[in-house]
């Protein structure tokens, strides 16, 4: 078991063709991802590192029966890219571009939820269970397959982290990067319910930063879980009214402080480590 | 991207929302055609600009004026005050507050209003705030304007034109991809009329490239930031010393946290993003020297950034400018071992843990 | 609501879709200021006027005012054809389906094109045909045109041009509260343009309250099924001779379906809804007579319905006016006790099984 | 057990002052719902039968927990109605109202479906559970507690079928009237879903009608069902391309007629009735 993602995932990559695309399929397909088919308009009949492109996600999904994507198309296009895989039938959406409008994202997640699609991203890293399958872009050398289930709002602070975790002698059940903007597809309890029902998550790495009430409400839902649950948050110095970065981390109104998350997370009984690396001893130690 | 108020208001007429007559001036020379009394209002993009006397009453031209000169090139909290809006002040009988933004949790559009308006909506109670989702795609639906009317306590008439400055507010939020749309005060007149008073608008960065009309627009940005910006890079100046050069919102922020944790204070928050262009690491190098931090702290852990490539500008930019200030490298992931090789060649110090690279970096500092 | 071919192009025009330069005609006097050769099109509200003469094609203003009265006063499949459309020929290079229609089980628009044009869509293979859903809310996202014009096989100017008529196709649609909009064929000319040779509209009936424009428009019924719609009243004449007036259009059906099957034939099917107003109970006998059944069924299964006054009515217009043939009644639901003894009063048999009712009535029959 | 409502539904009425409303809530009322609250713009503080009376459906769940709404209004407010009764977080949304636009109807369904609500009708009679709750307005003395359960796109035709099944001495678990428009919220394939894991439900009937393929998907589903299921059809003598009255009755370019779906019925193992009372026969012949 693992959650989102196992050997039998069948993926599509949207934009294949790019650089990115052709990178990263390549990489995926060198962890064992089962890369089916690529998609890029006009680019029917290529093949990238020996994966068949389509013109259309229906035509892909029709010829090789995948249930997975991996959308990498810039932002202007990633709307209809998104309402395309929904629309054919695709069960779950990785979606890897950044700065994808949030009027555009809200719709995205309207659509999804009517249709029953469930969606990772935007602007995330995308979601891994070792040694089974990679549907993403993070390094695929720092993970290792065991009984960690991490979910995560950054994408570099959690390669950090699960780097740490690995070089412990940990390793993870399914790694999950749900990705730093406002609005995305699943959130942290969401993906938590995941790991709850999940038989070979043992426990669970919250990697959270400012902004936003996420880790506020993942802490309510953590008091009635039954698995450990550890955390780190970002951004404890980051100033008041300052995007760090990405359109989700910044304090705002008063609302979104490391401290708040980090006492709701108290409160519900988790660790919440001082530096990334801390959570691979919180860890050992719980 | 913050408007100013005056830019705001500009769109907010467009759409159909009242705003009061005003001009917008940089001396006290260019005020005309208005009546009296007026209010003279600063034009910042920072909050708070009342209390700092950014705001004065005036009863004639000539006050006025005076106003306009005394708060043209006052200093609102960092912010030079450059422009000011002149605008005819409303007869208040009631003021109200009424905003649009995005609700990240329910993924929707969030209205909310109340009938304490005139002060910050965060010291207002829970429940004396009506707040509603707006269905995604959606016009603003009846019932919310019926609730929202009932809620507020207008009569039949105000509740109508209430309504329809809300219809306008939705349709500006949605056309103008704006992130937060915000009336405070709504001024309800003692002749039975709304006005905003006070216009605040932030529109969404990444949909900039659809509102082209919106960009080089004066932002809540310093000098160094700006060039950042129209760069592509991500740039913050902060109150400490150390530069932070990381790829990744998260990683960067953890990494300002780790300095902070051993002692040292960040001065410069630097996310490359998933960059590994190497024209682009050099132009983040050469933007980091133009803060003149103590000491670089590089921290670079590849997903969609090849490592190489981000060593390659560095030894670049290094090759050709030079660095006066000591960098402490900390690089991992896709080619971690060449961009490894490639930095040590260049002559840094490549340290392996986030730990002990932030020790180093505070180390080194000053 | 069908809308006739010409009252459809009139609005395709104005949605932005060519259609052909055209007149419409009543006589053969009526053709002016066009292009020859045209072809002259009967206008009626059915399928297969090609095959019953309805179109002819003309080269000069002689020929195709003697096609016009050849046409005109013609009847197909019992409509008696009152106008022509007298159309400038396209030039046909090749001819295509497009369609919009709502997709019951998906609960979402459905887009339909096909290479095939020009053929009834029913009889082209599954395979030839490209479906899409459209999400709701959503305009046409470019993705489907993409697909489209792929299947299609168009060029990519064609491909922009079809997509322009398929975005306006949506447009109308969804604000005219289509049912379905269809043009096949869709023609591209020789010249490379496309043109809507065809156009077939049906919008719903139940949102003509906000399409006032459509009200009165010329529909598809018998003069006294014209009648009853003008009364809010469901009436259908059929082929048989048995009058049924029962409430709701199952078991409107169900009746007819149970009069059929003890040998009886329906000839009328009155569905008075959810009412129970005893005025238009009252109409709805009138209308009944008028059809001049050989005996009348009246089936009322009451819910919403409140039995007492559609018995109240049924009593009230055989006072006033009197029946002059067998009426058979079978009442049960809401207040059915008051109703089945106000029916006895007033000299009906109350039969309690649908069955033997049925019987009763193909017993009574002229 | 039994589907959708039961002796702990709490229902509101959305048009409760109406003619309409006030007549049902009463009969509601005396079979015994738990009707708690009514709903009409600018009557608060009114009572109904003793029901309170609310401005919006957030005052009426807030101050009631209402977990249902039978909605009333006319059809050009049942748009609104509806997504007020879907964002004040209502499970089960019995949607009563005919003639509502297909636009509005296709609205309605898509931010149901993204909200998670469950949507009855429109254009429908209405859902009971016998001796246990009505939300609709259906003539309460037909029905019986019983094992058989039933799922009807008609409205009048249901009360005879529900008639002969109760005065053959069979009752029905629960009787669900999902409407005879083209786009409603629960199609017949989802019912039987519900029918098929509610242990009270021992056996199905199903209330057809021409048009559309309903009833051709329900065989297909039937085929994978372990409950018997029986079936009536009306419109056998309807003929092709005029609407029977209501907007989903129409035998439309081929497709919708009674042969086609009886066909299918028959296919799929269902024994389909001759006439309304048959049902009951076949039932207990079975």
């Amino acid at each position: 078991m693992s959650i989102l993602v196992d050997e039998n995932s069948r993926v599509i990559i949207q934009g294949i063709t790019g650089h990115q695309g052709m990178f990263h399929a390549k990489a995926m397909l060198g962890y064992g991802t089962k890369v089916v088919a690529g998609v890029t308009p006009g680019k029917a009949g290529e093949t990238v590192h020996g994966v068949p492109v389509f013109d259309s996600v229906h035509g892909a999904v029709k010829s090789t029966d995948a249930d997975t994507s991996m959308i990498l198309v810039p932002a202007p296009f990633a709307l209809d890219a998104s309402f395309e895989a929904i629309d054919a039938g695709i069960g779950l959406i990785v979606i890897i571009t950044e700065r994808i409008p949030f009027h555009d994202a809200i719709r995205i997640m309207a659509y999804a939820r009517q249709k029953g699609t469930t969606i990772i991203g935007p602007n995330c890293p995308g979601v891994i269970s070792p040694d089974k399958c990679k549907v993403g872009i993070m390094p695929s050398g720092i993970f290792e397959q065991g009984t960690v289930g991490v979910v995560s709002r950054s994408g570099t602070l959690t390669y950090e982290i699960v780097n740490a975790i690995t070089e412990s002698g940990l390793g993870q059940s399914t790694c999950v990067g749900i990705g730093g903007d406002p609005i995305i597809g699943s959130n942290i309890v969401e993906v938590l319910k995941m790991f709850e029902e999940d038989e070979e998550t043992e426990s669970i790495v919250i990697v959270g930063e400012i902004g936003g009430t996420a880790e506020e409400n993942a802490a309510e839902h953590i008091k009635g879980m039954r698995k450990s649950v550890y955390a780190y948050i970002a951004g404890r110095t980051a100033p008041p009214g300052k995007r760090m970065g990405h359109a989700g981390a910044i304090i705002a109104r008063g609302k979104g402080t490391a401290e708040s998350k980090i006492a709701a997370l108290n409160e519900a009984g988790v660790d919440v480590a001082k530096h990334p690396a801390e959570i691979a001893e919180l860890i050992k130690g719980g | 991207m913050k408007f100013h108020e005056y830019k705001a208001k500009e769109l907010f007429g467009a759409y159909g929302i009242p705003v009061p007559r005003g001009v917008l001036a940089t001396s006290g020379k260019d005020i005309e055609g208005l009546d009296y009394p007026v209010v003279v209002k600063a034009q910042v993009l920072i909050g708070g600009r009342k209390k700092a006397g950014g705001v004065k009453f005036a009863d004639s031209p000539e006050e006025a004026s005076r106003a306009v000169d005394e708060i043209i090139g006052m200093d609102i909290r960092g912010y030079e005050v450059r422009q000011v809006l002149v605008e005819e002040a409303a007869e208040i009988s009631k003021e109200y507050y009424l905003g649009i933004t995005i609700d990240r949790e329910e993924r929707a559009p969030l209205l909310m209003t109340s009938a304490e308006g005139g002060v910050e909506i965060e010291s207002v109670p829970d429940d004396k705030i009506l707040k509603r989702h707006i269905p995604p795609f959606s016009v603003l639906p009846p019932y919310v304007l019926r609730d929202a009317s009932k809620f507020l306590g207008l009569a039949k008439e105000e509740g109508k034109a209430f309504s329809a400055i809300a219809r306008a507010m939705f349709r500006l939020f949605e056309k103008e991809d704006a992130e937060l749309v915000e009336i405070n005060p709504l001024v309800l007149t003692s002749k039975g009329e709304f006005v905003a008073v006070d216009a605040k608008l932030m529109s969404d960065d990444s949909a900039l490239y659809r509102h082209k009309e919106f960009q080089g627009m004066e932002q809540d940005l310093t000098p160094l930031e700006r060039e950042a910006e129209s760069k592509g890079i991500a740039l913050i100046q902060l109150d400490g010393d150390i530069g932070v050069i990381a790829n990744g919102a998260g990683l960067t922020m953890a990494t300002l946290d780790m300095i902070s944790l051993k002692g040292g204070k960040g001065g410069v928050f630097l996310d490359l993003g998933g960059t590994d262009d190497p024209e682009k690491v050099k132009e983040a190098f050469r933007l980091m020297k133009k803060a003149k931090p103590s000491v670089i702290f590089l921290n670079i852990f590849g997903g969609i950034t090849r490592c190489d490539s981000v060593a390659q500008g560095v030894k670049e930019v290094l090759d050709e400018e030079g660095i006066d200030v000591a960098v402490v490298a900390r690089i991992k992931g896709v080619h971690e071992d060449e961009a490894k090789q490639l930095l040590r060649d260049a002559g840094f110090v490549a340290v392996s843990s986030l730990e002990r690279a932030a020790e180093e970096t505070v180390r080194l500092r000053g």
